[in-house]
């Protein structure tokens, strides 16, 4: 990776210096060690404190919103990402011509918390491979299993390349299949148990909208949850099943996958599941891809003379 | 639950067919249990999916989306973007928990009186053998 | 000294709940644990702090007002009945100290804030010392410790098979009467000793002296618009933070009937100063995020002489940006020196 | 009375009055007992019951019998609620809060009234509670404007009780005549530079939208009043009216506590966020 980071500072370098971009968005020095931060490098010497590691977890795409109001603006992006800025470009929030996307290709992003508690102390570094990954602490190098180290997000990438960079950087890894078997788990569940299972998760949830904030197909200008008449602002479980309801449906056909609402929830609420129940169906239903790439006709927004009636074949376990 | 309670459906009836078709249900005098508050929407493709879940939430036992057969759309595809929507919206209802029964899409003509009976018929027994909706629902 | 073994923690619950209060504990749902009222279900021990704080048992997300009913031209409206008292069980000294920053703002001043008085004075506080500091904690550094009694009615200090508990107020000592016949007299050098040695690596590598009086002068500083640039203004640092008190009042109707709650509200929306005119004193998350910390280190301290930080480390885990007071007060120390 | 501060009383709208085509003054009655003693500048939190609160200035002055007061600008969702409300309908009413002003520090003074639009609401209440106590004042000038003739609130005080009082003058002008207007056509920091009052033991209180307090403040600084003789007022956002819900917070002040009213010199020590 540090060979990357090197080019990654010399393009960003170059793209400030010679005017073509007003900032580029990247990673800099966080607080804590392994956890960097969106930084934002608005001259050339910024540059040179862009890092880019395993444990650049943030999403940026949604910062683009903001940033190209006052001009071009230069990224480093990750398959995520990059779908993220595809659904920005898709709802004509942002011109292609004011981005200029440096693509890398990403394995996954180590979760120090997860890291910490499979290695037992705290990981200075890390390197992602196939199905393992390296945690190097202070005392010791050893290798676990992914899913004993990265973000939940990552566990599901099928996207680890960016299809919209002006330039990449390193290998491009082809995009795969999006493993949807978890919904299968939820479906399963007898109705009574779900509706449990959802009230749990919705009764911790505390309103705080860090799932929509950080959320590149949650661009509107104005949103219907911040309207009394739509949602109300109590949080009694109703209104809770209303939010959240709303927030998944808002986004069916529209999400990326990208996965950062799920990360950015502090209750831990398994939105992903929820997403991914929406990307389920489209894809059953109507042959949607999983997730659907923005720029086509968005699935809601249009029908086939012959779709199914999707309601007669629920084929749950009720 | 007592033995002559009655569940309380929400129907979102198009006007141009399915609103009409439970007007000749009536003055074609057929029988059917007055269960269901009929709401008359220009199309089915005017329901909001925020529609059916804040009628469970303000108490509605069953909801019923009603509108023209596909290729009959008074708006020539406001059904067909229902019918889409609904596929989804109903299945994703069941995954948060909500029983299957509760909520039905169906095609009701003008001419269909007798479907229209039919179905509340049927929902309204299927709703009985479920009792109250709990689920979704608002503290009184 | 006394000592409640661990096998007794249910039973004496279950009597505190017999005599009609809510019991809270912290339980674990789905691998994330959550103060809940407690009936009987397993009770959380590896947890460094709860989602939610006690700010959820005393200033509950919603609380409802005032209840109304009839037309506009005859209306009836009625307060609820009065909360039951409450007993929190497993809450960590630094939430419990919490409480005390909110008394200063609830109950000091021209008004009192009845709903908030009314559950704080029906509440007791069982406060579980901590034995070690999580990654994210940094209490020392805002004057707390892992063990301080500071706004708890009794603190349990965890030893092996048990705890060793310290009433600080006369309603603590009341809960613990509840456990005579099951509390034992041990031999044991004060436990609030142990909260010395509790090493809590976050709490050294942030300097809050003297900040408040520095942050004065510069409202202006360009710093604040480096800080907040990568903010999404969500609320999720003001929720989860156990001293943000801020909230809204609303009203909701059902044709003739309704009531008026209030909730939790965070300055970090952008609608959280909007006016019905369109006027917005604070537009930006400049002026949000700038709004957020100068109140906990600024105005705070200038109106109660005490930063209104805990230390409990919620902002930090939970800030899906690394927004949070430590990462703040850290640039803030670079850039005015 | 509610122990608890958040709870209203609940009170009967006894007349409506309508000032312009988007204000009205409604005249309340609590249901129980009189009306809660306030004094000129201090505000009210009024609800319609299943619409919300308003933090609404006082536009009556106190006194044991009579009716409280409020103008109302249809702004929001709460004002319009009450301004579709009617004679009979019952409302929610709390208050006084907030500070006053400081009329005794006044006493011998000139006082020099700046109003523009509904900011003439809370000096309604400041000019009747003077008028009352005419001999305790010296000079009273009444510089108000609006945007047009039809948008001039309390007609009546303006056209005819005010300027009858003895060492009063009431100034009006409107930013657009219409057919009958004969006075002056002006923006009011325009106009009030024209009319040129003495700063000399003149206390000036100005209120109106932001931008036109903005420029009259200049105004008033380049006819040499100093920062002590002026004293506005301040409108933010709030929802508890006492102190606890940290929304109308400029900086460590609350302006629901320590407001709305301040000197010129007062707000310079405030962070310039409101």
């Amino acid at each position: 990776m540090s060979d990357i980071q090197a080019r990654l500072r010399e393009i960003a370098r170059r793209l400030l210096t010679e005017g073509h971009v007003r900032v580029f968005i990247g990673f800099g020095p966080g607080f804590e060690a392994n956890r960097p931060v969106p930084f934002f490098a608005a001259d050339p010497d910024a540059a040179d404190r862009l890092l880019l590691d395993e444990f650049c977890a943030a999403g940026l795409a949604r910062y683009v919103l903001e940033e190209v109001r006052e001009g071009p603006v230069g990224l480093v992006a990750r398959g995520c990402d990059g779908l993220g800025l595809e659904r920005l470009l898709a709802d004509h929030r942002v011109a292609r011509e004011q981005l200029y996307v440096v693509g890398v290709s990403c394995r996954g992003v180590v979760d120090p918390d997860r890291a910490c508690a499979a290695a037992g102390e705290e990981v200075r570094a890390a390197r992602v491979n196939g199905e393992t990954v390296t945690l190097i602490t202070p005392t010791a190098e050893r290798s676990f299993p992914r899913s004993a180290c990265l973000l939940d997000k990552c566990l599901r990438c099928q996207d680890p390349t960016p299809r919209i960079a002006d330039v990449l950087l390193g290998e491009a890894i082809p995009p795969g299949e999006r493993d949807l078997a978890h919904v299968d788990a939820v479906e399963r569940m007898p109705s009574d148990e779900r509706y449990r299972f959802w009230a749990r998760q919705f009764e911790r949830c505390l309103r705080c909208l860090a799932c929509r904030q950080v959320c590149p197909a949650c661009n509107c200008v104005s949103c219907s949850l911040d309207r009394p008449e739509w949602l109300e602002r109590g949080t009694g479980l109703a209104e809770q099943f209303m939010f959240h309801f709303t927030r998944a449906y808002h986004v069916a056909g529209r999400c990326v996958a990208c996965g950062e609402c799920e990360r950015a929830c502090p209750a831990g609420i398994p939105l992903g599941l929820l997403n991914d129940k929406f990307m389920k169906d489209l894809r059953d239903l109507f042959g949607v891809a999983a997730p659907h790439r923005p720029g086509d006709v968005e699935p809601l927004g249009k029908f086939c003379p012959d779709d199914p009636e999707g309601w007669h074949e629920g084929g749950e376990g009720t | 639950m007592s033995s002559d309670w009655q569940p309380r459906i929400v129907g979102f009836a198009c006007r141009w067919c399915t609103y009409a078709g439970a007007d000749l249900a009536g003055t074609s005098r057929l029988e059917y249990p007055a269960t269901v508050r009929l709401v008359r929407v220009p199309c089915s493709g005017r329901v909001n999916p925020s529609f059916v879940l804040r009628a469970f939430q303000r108490g509605a036992d069953g909801v019923l989306v009603a509108g023209c057969h596909p290729g009959d759309c008074h708006y020539t595809s406001g059904n067909l973007f229902t019918r889409r929507r609904f596929s989804l919206v109903k299945r994703f209802l069941e995954y948060l928990g909500l029983e299957p029964e509760r909520l039905r899409v169906e095609w009701i003509s003008a001419a269909e009186g007798q479907r229209f009976a039919q179905v509340i018929r049927e929902m309204t027994d299927d709703l009985c053998r479920l009792g109250p909706n709990r689920k979704m629902r608002e503290e009184p | 000294m006394r000592f409640l073994p661990a096998t007794a923690l249910p039973r004496w619950l279950e009597r505190l709940r017999g005599d009609g209060a809510t019991v809270w504990a912290p339980v674990d749902e789905d691998g994330v644990v959550v103060l809940r009222p407690w009936e009987g279900q397993p009770i959380a021990s590896r947890y460094v702090n709860p989602l939610n704080s006690l700010k959820d048992v005393l200033l509950p997300r919603t609380e409802t007002i005032l209840e109304f009913e009839g037309r506009p031209t005859d209306l009836a409206v009625r307060e609820p009945a009065p909360p039951q008292s409450q007993v929190v069980f497993g809450t960590r000294p630094c939430d419990a100290a919490a409480m005390e920053l909110n008394d200063r703002v609830f109950l000091e001043g021209t008004f009192v804030d009845e709903g908030f008085r009314r559950r704080r004075e029906t509440t007791t506080v069982l406060t579980v010392a901590c034995t070690v500091a999580g990654p994210h904690c940094f209490c020392r550094a805002v004057g707390g410790s892992p063990t301080a009694p500071r706004g708890s009615d009794l603190v349990l200090h965890p030893v092996e098979n048990g705890y060793l508990p310290e009433a600080p107020t006369s309603r603590g000592e009341k809960a613990l009467r509840a456990a005579s016949d099951l509390v034992e007299d041990v031999e044991h050098p004060d436990p609030r000793e142990a909260g010395r040695t509790v090493a809590m690596p976050l709490a050294e590598r942030i300097a809050l002296d003297g900040l408040a009086a520095r942050l004065r002068d510069h409202f202006e500083h360009p710093c604040w618009d480096a800080i907040s640039r990568r903010c999404h203004s969500c609320g999720l640092c003001t929720f989860v933070c156990p001293t943000c008190y801020c909230f809204a009042v609303f009203d909701s109707l059902r044709v003739t009937r309704g009531r008026r709650q209030r909730g939790w509200d965070s300055c970090q929306f952008k609608d959280f100063l909007l006016m019905a005119g369109g006027h917005n004193p604070r537009p930006t998350r400049k002026h949000r995020v700038r709004q957020r910390f100068l109140h906990k280190l600024c105005y705070f301290p200038e109106a109660y002489g005490e930063y209104q930080c805990v230390g409990c480390g919620r902002c930090v885990a939970g800030c899906p940006v690394g927004l949070h007071l430590p990462a703040v007060v850290d640039e803030l120390g670079e850039v005015l020196g | 009375m509610s122990a608890n501060p958040l709870v209203p009383e609940v009170a009967t709208i006894i007349d409506i009055v309508e000032e312009t085509p988007d204000v009205r003054t409604f005249v309340l009655e609590p249901d129980a007992g009189p009306v809660f003693a306030y004094r000129p500048g201090q505000c009210a939190m009024v609800s319609v019951f299943g619409v919300g609160e308003a933090m609404i200035s006082i536009t009556s002055t106190w006194s044991p019998e009579r009716p409280l007061e409020l103008s109302v600008k249809r702004v929001g969702r709460v004002t319009a609620a009450l301004h579709e409300a009617e004679p009979g309908h019952k409302v929610g009413v709390r208050g006084p809060y907030g500070n006053s002003f400081p009329v005794e520090e006044w006493e011998g003074k000139n006082l020099l009234f700046v109003g523009g639009g509904i900011g003439l609401a809370p000096l309604r209440a400041l000019i009747n509670y003077c008028l009352e106590r005419r001999q305790s004042y010296s000079r009273v000038d009444i510089v108000y404007g609006a945007r047009s003739p039809r948008d001039l609130c309390f007609k009546r005080e303006i056209f005819e009780r005010w300027p009858k009082v003895p060492g009063v003058a009431v100034h009006l002008t409107v930013d657009a005549a219409d057919a009958q207007w004969q006075g002056a056509v002006a923006l009011v920091p325009h106009f009030l530079e024209r009319l040129a009052p003495s700063p000399s033991g003149t206390v000036a209180v100005t209120c109106g939208p932001p931008i036109m307090i903005r420029y009259t403040l200049a105004t008033l600084e380049k006819l040499g009043f100093a920062d002590e003789q002026i004293v506005t007022t301040l409108e933010l956002k709030m929802q508890c009216g006492v102190g606890k819900c940290g929304r109308c917070n400029i900086g460590p002040r609350y302006v629901c506590l320590d407001g709305p009213v301040f000197t010129r010199a007062q707000l310079k020590e405030l962070p310039q966020e409101y």
